[in-house]
């Protein structure tokens, strides 16, 4: 239909398209994604994709894996809350249909491996992955760091625009700016911790002391920062691009301090092992191709040997770059609720 | 009853009692048995649902499928005792009784002014009294918050344009309040309209010749004889006012009001998820609920809410005379509040190409305006895919839900079927569970039934039906309570059986109640959000969800306004179908 | 107070249920308004209560004019003090019997203790007071019944309208409460209006009794006056003169000649030259067995009309005997008569019948419509 | 179809409305049930329709046992092919006339064309016919009742129930209906059950009457049988029997002295040796006015018990005059009386009553309850 093209064009706008060969298999910008048996299998299968990241980021991921494969993908979006809920139920029924699934916290993916919703797979290119931060079990990996920066009304704040993370407890700011609840996901949680090590408690205190108003969900944050309810705000970085780029009076900052972050996680399920389309769609997904798409769309990639690739005008670090402050599965659960403790206080949340 | 088997000295002192047993092998027992599969079937689809939450509630491990253990605590409770959890409940307490009394006043007025006075524009009144049903209460919060904020809201700017302050603060507790009670008055209208619509005038009558001015005859009969549809509207609202999390999280969180709901959330949202003590939180909320249907109960049983006998309904209108239009003027300013300024809001969102909008006169800039995000919405798959299984799921989760809801009221209220108490309660059960905890134990019943229903269509109805129980229920149970059963029982005396004396007698008579509840159940499965998002998948998404999820995408407001307009106007045309049913003559005059 | 009704109309739609109807009922008055089902006696209370709006007419309570379609007066029902009592009952189910009855002296704004005094004294009048606090829809029909009638005389209006408040009464309390109704109503000088289907009922409590045919008062008289001369004979048939003959003048002025039957009554008034009728009252049919030898004193002088005939059929009533008897030149009379002192009234006894010259009333088929009075706005 | 009631017991929640009622209606039979309001007459219907479930007793209808408490029998209302007419009418308020009435038809599955001949034939018969198409709840109050007539008559039952059935029509009406309906029953040779409050109409219809005190039949007889002898004062007094005297044995066997008031009576019955009362009903009260010069013939011979009294109201009841007298001895007595030939029977008249001694009733003050039999399992 009109919006799937609409979707492709808008994918094809954020990134050029690659270079495809279909001669031998599926080889894109050189990389060997599936072998030709497995690409002909795959064609005649459809990829079966939980996923709780944003709807519009993972559809516009969907869209340009289907224009550079020609592989049909059924996507079923929640909270990955709720999406765990959904996984681990039918896991636990035996009727997962799901073939491949990605969620936005590194403990339910945990939670998954250890359930068998994840079942150890290798792609082709995780030997491209960096050791460590990205690589901490056999049956799931970083498909990408979803991003928490900082952004303000480009319509609202004119002259004099913020430029770091000390703006947020600028006075100028005070009852205008906004923050979502650290209870709300994993990048968050990140984004918390790294607030609370770069520049002590007393940061978070002083973010409240400035009446930050506290939301609940990532896009109510980003709507209301966009029609002006508010004008400055720590926010998720991809959201807040993507609103940027349906219109929206939005400016990103990317400051000098760096960007908070934290995996989301991708995996095959059982069902998905047997799909070759899944199949394909995961090697899709941490090749050079993929990699640069979800950088494209305000993501830090989890492959850093893909080049630079910007996200509209912006830049954000690569994941082996020392502003990238990047939470993986051990930290967060070490820090987890010392952190979150610190940020209640901080804003006076019960929630 | 098993204590006077064993004790027969104890029964030799009461003879009399001894014989007026209800259970033993007695007269009727046939007749009183009814109750009992019915009771499995609705018992079957709450009851199982809510034991997995009970389970959970007192359980360590969250019981899934494939891994229920039997690991009980009570540690989960004391999710109860956190910090702030007490002001949660206090703000969220205050929330619902306002907006309830609130919401009850409304649709109380509309019913009364629509059903029993010779308003101007009668059908247009009606259609007021409905149309909030059609806005989903999270959409109508959202448009609130775009027409109410206190930074951008479009009322605040255009004061400002004019060179005034801007006085509107959606995010207050009156605001929440006020968002609330009028996208929950449909509920009191649609109750409170059957009910008053079968009143018998003479009762009215005879208390205005025994000197009681229309005010007073209103407060003194009118209004307690439809006790029933108060108490059992007023019940529902509270409860969804209270657990109602969207609302709050638009328009209480950032204000800074802390809720429950959002507790309630939080619970379910921190990773990992503390289902369990959200699960607790819900049983709590099951006790209190329960007990709230029980005292309800209690106070309708002591009296009778008969209006419809056999003596006659004589279709009589009162007049409001110089009243007629103000009456009119108040219809319309809740019709502007809660239909007109949402919509439009909602409008200018969706067709204005930035989501910023520093004054009314930057709409007049070229190319600050277009339409394309109409097209975008309503020529894509995935609309007409979750349009159309919104409606197909919509209309047999509706009929499947009137019929159970006729059956289980019938049997509560007209026969003297055993177990017809427990009927009643199971029928309320799903009203205490906020919605995202009874989704999973839907989720989990229905996976591990060995019916394959999971991932089709038939889950969602399934699932609307169990979750709607309750509002279906009341929404009968009330108008069955208002009719004397004399008029059935003189059919079954002239040779008909009890089902066709019910078909041709109760069934028409309760007509409006009947079809009220039809399209309240309609409604309601159209906007249902969160039950369809643990039960749906792609092939069997639902409309409420894409654009649930349009709204979740940071940005896509305008497609998301868009595609919520033309929900509402989806809803509008369905709507249509019952009310046509509803509107044919009957014993009420028009 | 006086209540006096002016050339009222009343339609229900397209049906017109009282047309033209005028009526006046004095101060301290008690009308009894009798007449077929369906001939709008409920429509009148309803109408001058203020529950229904009259298309024509005007209506006034004492020096008030409650009503007047020509000038758009219309006093709301609860302005009047009218107080009601609904042939349906009305009484509200979701209160108590004692909340029902307390309900008009709180709208009079009576204080909780007087009121509960008065309310028990009104319940203990109409034999309810140990039902007090039963809800009232657990109630038997007569029960609920005297709920409706308590609650109005508790309210002590100025008018008092009852639609036939005791029709589900057993004949005992039936009388009670007459007696008691009656006595309240003299004693507060209660202007009253009083439906009922009962000639006992309505002889027992009229000061004057209306006569309503088809949507209009056709007689207003005392008992006895309507009882003695009815206007016509359709309401001479209403109040239960059996006997109803079509008749033209005979011989002589005070001669009857029935039509169609060759047959002849002397009769106490003038036969006018235009057809009558012939009405007697079965009460005034004497009726004599043949052969017990016992001769009737009475049949001896004064009857001016005398017959022999059979009996066919007599019914036991109690202290009388109602019966069918056929003269045997064919004419069929029905008497009422106390049981013969010898013998018995059977099927087939063969009777002497006689009837007073003055027990012949001579009446006109209906009383002629009035014409129709413009009501000049 | 004869119907049986044994033994039985019904209760509202704790409220015993009917205890340990035994009631047989013969075959082809017309009962009449009698008895005060409350009395549970009502109920006893219901309960023999079917439309409640007693708590104990059986009940058969022909040779079927449609209710057994023991036994767990209880053939649904709709089984029983019992017609009921409700005293609360249930009229469908949603339907027409011609709707309501031809619905038991209907239920029998009797063809459209006949149907609707059927329906108008019998609403011809209750005077409806005209109002056919019209909505049942634009109806007068009578005609609804009459609606309700039809519907039963309709569905020709095996058995009859009729609750107040003509409690809201005219005299006129009621007595056409009363004759109707004791037509079609002894046609039909239908076994019915009637609820009324009107002796008169009590008398006309019943073969036996059934006298219903506090829950239970006190007396069961024909209408003669009951109103010559009263099992008891109460149902005397019920009946309308106004003189009811405490009394206990004199001088002799048939002289009766009236408790606390120094006065005897001759009776025609034996005094029983424990106390009874006197019981006599007003119209065997002679009077006859002093001094009109008028010797009465009859108290001359047979008047066992003569007093000189004076008239303290007399009111008038169309044929004849109701009057309370007080006797010289301080006795009050009411008496209905023929309008006196000469002079008028005022306030203040002196009179002279009498009354026969075999008018004078003895009779015990209540009828003794049953021993409770024990109904075993
Ligand atoms: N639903 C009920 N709950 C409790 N008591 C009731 C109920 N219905 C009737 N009663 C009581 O049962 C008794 C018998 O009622 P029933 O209706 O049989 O009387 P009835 O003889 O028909 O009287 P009436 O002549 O006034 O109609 C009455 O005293 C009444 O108050
Ligand atoms: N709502 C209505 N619509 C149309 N016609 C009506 C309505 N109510 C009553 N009528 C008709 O008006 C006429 C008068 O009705 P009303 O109730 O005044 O009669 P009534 O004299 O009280 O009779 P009854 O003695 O039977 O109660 C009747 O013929 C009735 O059918
Ligand atoms: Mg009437
Ligand atoms: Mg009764």
């Amino acid at each position: 239909g009109d919006l799937e093209d609409t979707k492709a064009r808008t994918a094809a706008d954020l990134l050029a398209k690659p270079e495809i060969d279909t001669s031998d298999g599926l080889r894109i910008d050189g990389e060997l994604i599936a072998g030709r048996k497995l690409y002909q299998a795959a064609k005649r299968d459809t990829v079966v994709l939980y996923s709780g990241t944003g709807q519009e980021a993972e559809e516009l991921t969907v869209a340009r894996f289907e224009t550079d494969t020609g592989i049909k993908v059924q996507l079923t979006r929640l909270p990955t809350n709720k999406l765990a809920e959904r996984a681990l139920s039918e896991q636990g029924a035996g009727r997962l249909k799901a073939g491949a699934i990605r969620i936005t916290d590194p403990l339910v993916a945990r939670q998954f491996a250890k359930a068998g919703v994840y079942v150890p797979y290798r792609t082709p290119f995780h030997g491209r992955l960096p050791e460590g931060t990205a690589l901490t079990s056999d049956r799931y990996w970083a498909s990408y760091y979803i991003v928490n920066a900082m952004g303000y009304n480009s319509a609202v704040i004119t002259d004099d625009p913020p430029t770091g993370w000390q703006d947020l407890t600028d006075p100028r700011y005070k009852g205008k700016l906004g923050v979502v609840a650290v209870t709300t996901g994993g990048s968050v949680k990140a984004l918390a911790h790294f607030q609370i090590d770069e520049f002590g408690a007393g940061y978070l205190q002083a973010q409240g002391r400035n009446q930050a108003r506290i939301f609940d969900s990532t896009s109510t944050e980003v709507d209301a920062l966009a029609r002006g309810e508010i004008s400055i705000a720590s926010l998720s970085f991809n959201n807040a691009f993507a609103a940027q780029a349906a219109g929206a009076p939005i400016k990103l900052i990317v400051p000098e301090e760096g960007v908070a972050g934290a995996p989301a996680p991708l995996g095959l399920t059982e069902q998905g092992l047997k799909s070759p389309a899944a199949r394909v769609f995961a090697n899709w997904s941490v090749s050079k191709e993929g990699q640069r798409f979800a950088a494209s769309q305000g993501f830090i990639a989890a492959r850093t040997d893909i080049g630079r690739v910007k996200a509209g005008e912006y830049q954000l670090p690569p994941a082996d770059s020392p502003r990238a402050h990047l939470l993986n599965e051990d930290q967060m659960e070490r820090y987890n609720n010392a952190d979150e403790q610190v940020w209640r206080r901080a804003f006076d949340y019960i929630g | 009853m098993s204590t006077t088997l064993m004790k027969p000295e104890a029964s030799a002192a009461e003879p009399q009692r001894r014989t007026t047993r209800p259970f033993r092998r007695g007269p009727g027992r046939w007749t009183r048995l009814v109750g009992l599969p019915l009771l499995a079937v609705v018992g079957f689809l709450v009851l199982v649902p809510a034991g997995f939450i009970v389970l959970a509630a007192f359980s360590e491990e969250v019981p899934r499928p494939g891994s229920i253990g039997l690991d009980l605590t009570l540690d989960n409770f004391r999710v109860l005792a956190e910090a702030g959890v007490l002001a949660a409940a206090g703000n969220s307490l205050l929330i619902a009784v306002c907006a309830t009394v609130s919401a009850l006043v409304i649709g109380g007025f509309l019913a009364f002014v629509t059903a029993r006075t010779d308003i101007r524009c009668k059908g247009f009144v009606f259609l007021i009294g409905l149309m909030p049903l059609f806005l989903p209460s999270y959409v109508g919060a959202l448009a609130w918050a775009i027409l109410g904020s206190p930074g951008a809201g479009l009322i605040n700017t255009g004061f400002r344009d004019l060179g005034m302050a801007g006085p509107v603060n959606i995010y207050s507790v009156p605001g929440v309040v006020m968002v609330m009670a009028m996208y929950y008055a449909p509920y009191a209208f649609l109750m409170m309209h059957s009910a008053m619509s079968m009143m018998n005038p003479d009762l009215e009558d005879a208390a205005s010749t025994h000197g009681g001015s229309t005010w007073r005859t209103i407060r003194a009969v009118t209004l307690p004889l439809a006790l029933p549809a108060i108490l059992g509207s007023g019940l529902l609202i509270f409860v969804l006012i209270f657990e109602n999390f969207a609302v709050s999280q638009v328009l209480a969180s950032p204000g800074g009001i802390n809720t429950l709901p959002t507790f309630v959330y939080t619970l379910m949202n921190a990773t990992p998820s503390r289902g369990n003590e959200a699960a607790a939180v819900a049983v709590v909320l099951v006790a209190v609920v329960v007990s709230v249907t029980l005292v309800q109960r209690r106070v309708l049983a002591k009296r009778s809410f008969t209006t419809v006998s056999g003596k006659g309904v004589k279709p009589r209108t009162l007049r409001l005379g110089r009243l007629r239009t103000p009456a009119l003027l108040a219809a319309l300013i809740y019709f502007v509040l809660s239909i007109v300024a949402p919509l439009l809001g909602l409008l200018l969102s969706a067709i204005r190409t930035s989501p910023y909008m520093s004054s009314f006169g930057s709409l007049t800039e070229p190319g600050a305006l277009n339409i394309t995000s109409f097209v975008t919405a309503v020529t894509s798959d995935v609309f007409v895919k979750t349009a159309s299984n919104s409606v197909l799921v919509s209309l047999f989760a509706a009929l499947g839900g009137t019929v159970l809801a006729f059956l289980a009221g019938y049997v509560v209220y007209r026969t003297k079927a055993v177990a017809r108490g427990a009927l009643e309660t199971v029928s309320m059960v799903p009203l205490a569970i906020p919605a995202v905890v009874l989704g999973i134990g839907l989720l989990w019943t229905w996976l591990v039934m060995p019916v394959p229903v999971y991932g089709t269509l038939w889950v969602l109805i399934i699932g609307f039906v169990a979750v709607q129980m309750p509002q279906g229920f009341r929404g009968i149970a009330s108008a069955i309570q208002s009719t004397d059963r004399d008029l059935e029982d003189s059919a079954v005396m002239l040779g008909a059986r009890r089902l066709r004396a019910i078909s041709f007698v109760t069934l028409p008579l309760l007509r409006v109640a009947v079809s009220s509840t039809f399209l309240l159940l309609l409604m309601l499965s159209m906007r249902e959000l969160t039950v369809p998002l643990f039960l749906y998948t792609t092939d069997t998404e639902t409309l409420s969800i894409a654009i649930y999820d349009q709204f979740e995408n940071g940005g896509a407001l305008r497609e998301a306004s868009a595609t919520a307009l033309v929900y509402c106007l989806i809803m509008f045309v369905l709507s249509y179908l019952p009310r046509r049913l509803g509107a044919k003559k009957g014993v009420h005059g028009a | 107070m006086k209540v006096d009704v002016r050339g009222l109309e009343l339609a229900y739609g397209d049906f017109v249920a009282i047309r033209n109807l005028d009526l006046t009922i004095e101060d301290g008055e008690s009308v009894v308004l009798l007449g077929q089902s369906g001939c709008g006696k409920s429509s009148t209370m309803r109408c001058i209560a203020g529950l229904e709006t009259p298309t024509q007419g005007t209506i006034s309570i004492g020096d008030t004019t409650v009503f007047d379609a020509v000038h758009g007066t219309a006093l709301p029902a609860f302005r009047r003090n009218v107080g009601m009592v609904f042939q349906s009952y009305a009484v509200w189910p979701h209160k108590t019997v004692l909340e029902n009855v307390e309900f008009p002296l709180q709208m009079k704004g009576v204080a909780k203790g007087d009121r509960r005094r008065t309310v028990l004294q009104v319940l203990d009048t109409v034999g309810l007071a140990h039902l007090a606090d039963r809800g009232a829809s657990m109630l038997s029909g007569g029960q609920m019944q005297r709920v409706a009638l308590a609650r109005s005389m508790a309210m002590s209006p100025s008018v008092l309208l009852l639609d036939e408040p005791l029709s589900n009464l057993d004949a005992r309390l039936r009388d009670d409460l007459r007696v008691e109704l009656r006595r309240i109503q003299v004693e507060q000088g209660l202007t009253s209006m009083y439906v009922t289907h009962d000639q006992q009922e309505a002889l027992a409590l009229a000061d004057r009794i209306a006569i309503m045919q088809e949507g209009r008062i056709t007689q207003l008289g005392t008992p006895e006056e309507i009882y003695r001369r009815p206007a016509s004979a359709s309401i001479a048939a209403f109040l239960g003169v059996t006997n109803v003959f079509e008749a033209k003048r005979g011989a002589s002025a005070r001669v009857a000649e029935l039509v169609g039957r060759g047959l002849s009554l002397r009769t106490a008034d003038d036969m006018p030259s235009r057809s009558a009728s012939v009405c007697i009252r079965p009460e005034d049919v004497r009726v004599h067995l043949i052969g017990t030898g016992h001769p009737s004193p009475a049949a001896a002088h004064d009857a001016d009309n005398s017959f022999e005939g059979t009996v066919d059929v007599a019914v036991f009533q109690g202290s009388s005997i109602r019966c069918k008897i056929t003269t045997d030149a064919g004419l069929g009379l029905e008497a009422v008569c106390a049981p013969p002192v010898a013998g018995r009234l059977d099927h087939g006894a063969r009777v002497t019948v006689s009837v007073p010259a003055g027990n012949v009333m001579v009446l006109p088929a209906t009383v002629p419509e009035p014409a129709v009075a413009e009501v000049a706005a």
